[in-house]
């Protein structure tokens, strides 16, 4: 089994049209991602690697069955092809696209709450369930299908703990790039409640890092709420407070909240192993397996 | 992107907030000049973008040119918490009979704005949560509909503000969340907002954070960007368009990706060293973005050592590995040793292709680590 | 029993200090309604008839745990009131003030969808329990306690026909004035349903009137779900198209909809009583009782 | 309250609608002077806030001076749909290849705005929607947010548009959403929009009637307002803040509240009569606003009868009895029959005060309004 997409995911692609979105959308090809559709405003009619574009998701919904949607769109225009997604009654939303305002995403946020679909980043790498399906720019190639639920706010970071986890045989069940904005759709909480739910993801890997809390209310449902055995990591102990660590999510604010030794203290606080490098990170994993 | 207080303090002036009037002076005698219209006494403030400014010395009180002279004669120039003092206001002194504060933040957590107002103004605020949680009235703003007049009075009445000045103090509010959410402002502060002896109410200060991501909504902001710049280095990261952070240590570091570059940092900790920098070039790294970022590394001259750390997804190995080439085939001599470390897509390809006559190459990012913590130390001994 | 409310009703009374909410105030008090507080921005601390006034909605609930306000705010700020008054937790808000701009009410009405709070009104008489309690305008004792529901878009209009009801014997469970406003809070179906439910409400009188299709929709509900017998009363058969009649919601428009005929036709199909006249609307519940 | 297209027109181009040069005029010489500065052709278009003035006669398309000058004679001071043509606007003819149609409007039952576009334009969109319900796309638009830029190219694709203007119909779509929400509109139409055959979109005719419970947030439509009324009664009742309209009959009708007075509007029909008037005085009537309806109605040379019906609410029987005297009692003759009716809270006090030399007392409804038609019928006998 996998969490939020398999198979059965029917993709459209917001902005197939452009130089990522094309390029990613082969890439999702390659991978046997169901690409069905792409939209982009005044290109209907068009295709791109075969896939059909249309003017709006909406018609990618009728015409194709789309069931999803992932997002390349620019900042500037990310807001409004999210909300165009979420007006569409798709069941998941993937937003790549890094570097939107974050009041844009407060008012994503705050339909959100009002809607059934899910939205998982944005700046984010996407999610895959290895074998199945990938929607996003994840490197299809270092992932293997297993029992390993990963969930991350990084992308490369990612990867690297992926390549440690597959070389020592630990395939995933999924993984998802929950992404660095200050505001996302996705948590880490609904990810973990998630892969507890799956009955074929065993252990489950999360990396965090510096800024926000969610880290620290991640520890708190681990503790009090999920049974399968979790391994963290938290990127960040060195960072200065008051500056932005490449995303935008990462910064230790100057009251000292979103530190990493807070996030890494909870966390074992509710008995997560907490390892200080990658390669420990696959060597905990290990132990639990 | 943090404003100068009197680059917030126009945007507030103009959305209709009260202020005290002020001039903008570089120079002693500019500073004179301003104080003589405005007329004494007034205040100095050094315009640095940091807090404290106050408690720090960059702030002062005068009576008279002869105080004024020599107060700005200090400030112009001095150096606040790494800032060097280039230019101050000179501001109409406020008598006044109370502090409060009024601020605009996006809570994360909730998602959502929240617009905060304390009776205990004028000093660290967030001091004042950590003591007095309850010191602070919070409404939590629904951004599609803004905030509502109901919650900024709401607020204040649950500040405990008096009801003499509740009315002014909701407007200052309501336009301040105008203002934040007009600007695509991460903080919009006014700490204090001083009620005078008259009972008015106005801004002593000003604190306007904006998203950097929402700049290009923002041409009029975006040209403050450029002096944003601490020093020649964070200048240089901007026009290359880079995420970095100068830090203090030895050993420089080159990655792909936020997390990635901030666990590479971790590591040099973790195996003894000190990173000297945070540098993401993002991803597609091209031969000219590589040596943009080395040239960068190299021109530290805290950088004992250099770790170039990329993890491929998208980006493939050999590509990066003949940018790194190409950028360093460009020097006599490599000016600090670089180890490198690639993963992901055609990892293999790229080690192959790597010119270990200028760079010594390993297989894992702990190895690779380590031994450029060790370059460094060599090089320091 | 008796819809919506009832003597446990506890009423703050946002703009008490004005001259409407004032009088109103000792009117509803002489009537034996719990008024517990006033709220009115500046003036917490003041008290009005012996009602103890404060700032705030909330302050209100807290202190004096009213369950339900009355707005007599003037048009200007009255969509500030009602949002301030759906925020405070409570039960049931019932705006008299009449004029407000809708383009307010559809930020209301808006709001509304999230709340489990029931607007009554704009522009409405108000609500009474007869015998228990009133909130609004409603001139107290020309009702009477009884079995018939009455639910009205028109204040002077319900007052004739519960006269008529009153000196044929017919008291009232509960009179409902959901307001003349195009865009109201609780419609004719949430009213009718609510009788329906109710076992002491064995008659229930609808009026009507021109504007809108509320009374269509109302009709097909009753059709399809509401056993209570209903007799119906639709005002405005003589209004021309296009004319304003009194009410924000009372036109006919120039494209034919929202006419007395098509009203009148549409509860008729419905099964529903429609008589001419308010006198033959009380033999109509003589028939029915 | 419905703006004059000229008015209308003015405010979508200042939103940044493109929309046909045109200027206003009021005389034939002055439509020979603007057609002349405009250039031939030119429309000419009476300046009445009814639909269908193309039809009725009201617009004309003019090549010459000769023309404009038989047009501009017989279109000014025309009646169109009870109407006096007093104001024209001469407008530069559009070549068009397509007339399209789009409009923001408020959808009562839905409780929420709602966009509309259609291919369909430069004809009775009412007709359309009747005939083929699906040539009209539609967007229901969240309040809070305000239409969204995807829902306009939405409802442009829905509508099936020429993809060469969708970009264009979008943003005319968006704008004039911002211009109805801006003004507080009810409705805001282009109808139609033309595509020109150079490709262009610009708005041919503009419609948009304002919410008059809004017009305290506008005062600049407010002076509109004045000369809205239709002929000398309907402005008086403007003037005395009375809810009025004017029918053809001939029982004048006074009395509170909007659903009682157009019950006894049905009642007079009911039972045979004409009702002259809709008339209510709203709630707690003092003697002045009393002797100003019976002014009104007693204006109106139709009306032969005058039913008074009021159900005091709040509003006190005696009191109304007493303004009814007072009222009357100033003239020296009573000019028509009245009626009157009292019902509610203290209505048998009111019955004793009324002085039955001025007036006939029924004591139902039904008794009054049947008095009345017969007191009508008598006149007219």
């Amino acid at each position: 089994m996998s969490i939020f997409v398999d198979d059965d995911t029917r993709v459209v692609v917001q902005g197939i049209t452009g130089g990522e979105g094309s390029f990613h959308t082969d890439q999702m090809l390659a991978y046997g991602t169901n690409v069905v559709a792409g939209a982009v405003p005044g290109k209907g009619g068009e295709s791109v690697h075969g896939v059909p574009v249309y003017d709006t998701v909406r018609q990618a919904v009728r015409k194709e069955d789309a069931n999803a949607s992932v997002v390349f769109v620019p900042p500037a225009f990310a807001e409004d092809a999210i909300f165009e997604a979420l007006d569409s009654e798709l069941d998941l939303v993937v937003a790549i696209t890094e570097g939107i305002p974050t009041q844009d995403m407060a008012r994503v946020n705050r339909r959100l709450r009002e809607v059934d679909t899910r939205l998982i980043g944005p700046n984010c790498p996407g999610i895959i369930t290895p074998g199945e399906t990938k929607l996003g720019i994840l490197p299809g190639d270092i992932f293997a299908a297993g029992s390993v639920g990963l969930v991350s706010r990084s992308g490369t970071l990612t990867y690297q703990v992926v390549d440690n986890l597959t070389a020592r045989g630990h395939g995933q069940s999924t993984a998802v790039g929950i992404g660095g904005d200050p505001i996302i759709g996705t948590t880490f909480i609904d990810t973990l409640r998630a892969f507890d739910a799956d009955p074929e993801t065993d252990a489950i890997v999360m990396c965090g890092e510096i800024g926000g809390e969610d880290e620290e209310e991640a520890a708190a449902v681990i503790d009090a709420a999920i049974d399968t055995p979790v391994v963290g990591f938290i990127a960040g102990r060195t960072a200065p407070p008051g500056k932005r660590m490449g995303h935008a999510g990462a910064i230790v604010s100057g009251g000292g909240t979103g530190t990493a030794a807070s996030k890494i203290a909870a966390l074992r606080d509710a008995g997560v192993t907490v390892p200080e490098t990658p390669a420990d990170v696959a060597a905990a994993v290990d132990e639990l397996l | 992107m943090k404003l100068h207080e009197y680059q917030a303090k126009r945007r507030f002036a103009e959305a209709g907030i009260p202020t005290p009037s002020f001039e903008l002076a570089e120079t002693v005698a500019e500073v004179l000049a301003a104080a003589e219209s405005l007329g004494y006494p007034v205040a100095i403030k050094a315009q640095v973008k940091v807090g404290g400014r106050g408690k720090a010395g960059g702030i002062e009180l005068v009576d008279d040119e002869a105080e004024a002279e020599a107060a700005a004669d200090r400030i112009l120039g001095m150096d606040l918490k790494g800032y060097t003092v280039e230019q101050v206001i000179v501001e109409e002194a406020v008598d006044f009979a109370q502090e409060l504060y009024v601020g605009i933040t996006m809570d994360r957590g909730a998602g959502q704005p929240v617009a905060m107002v304390s009776e205990e103004g004028g000093v660290d605020i967030e001091a004042v949560a950590e003591r007095d949680p309850d010191a602070i009235a919070r409404e939590h703003v629904d951004p599609a509909f803004g905030l509502h007049p109901y919650q900024a009075r709401r607020a204040i009445v649950e500040a405990g503000i008096d009801a003499a000045v509740a009315r002014d103090v909701a407007r200052v509010l309501q336009t301040l969340y105008d203002v934040w959410a007009g600007t695509d402002a991460t903080d919009a502060e006014i700490n204090p907002l001083m009620v005078t002896t008259d009972g008015e109410v106005i801004a002593a200060d000003a604190v306007c954070n904006v998203d950097e991501d929402a700049l290009f909504r923002h041409p009029e902001l975006a040209e403050f960007e450029e002096e944003e710049a601490r020093d020649e280095l964070e200048r240089k990261a901007h026009e290359y368009g880079f995420d970095y952070v100068r830090l203090d240590g030895t050993v420089g570091i080159i990655g792909n990706g936020a997390g990635l570059v901030m666990t590479t940092l971790d590591l040099v900790d973790h195996y003894g060293g000190e990173p000297a920098n945070f540098l993401d070039v993002g991803g597609g790294a091209k031969a000219d973005r590589i040596a943009n970022a080395l040239d960068m590394v190299f021109s530290d001259e805290n950088v004992d050592s250099v770790v170039f750390n990329i993890f491929g997804g998208i980006t493939r190995g050999d590509e990066v590995a003949r940018g790194i080439n190409e950028a360093l085939s460009q020097f006599d001599e490599i000016p600090k040793p670089v180890i490198v470390r690639l993963a992901g897509t055609n990892w293999q390809e790229g080690m192959e292709i790597l010119n270990t006559d200028l760079v010594t190459v390993e297989e894992t990012l702990e190895d690779a680590v380590q031994r450029a913590v060790e370059a460094a130390a060599e090089v320091a001994a």
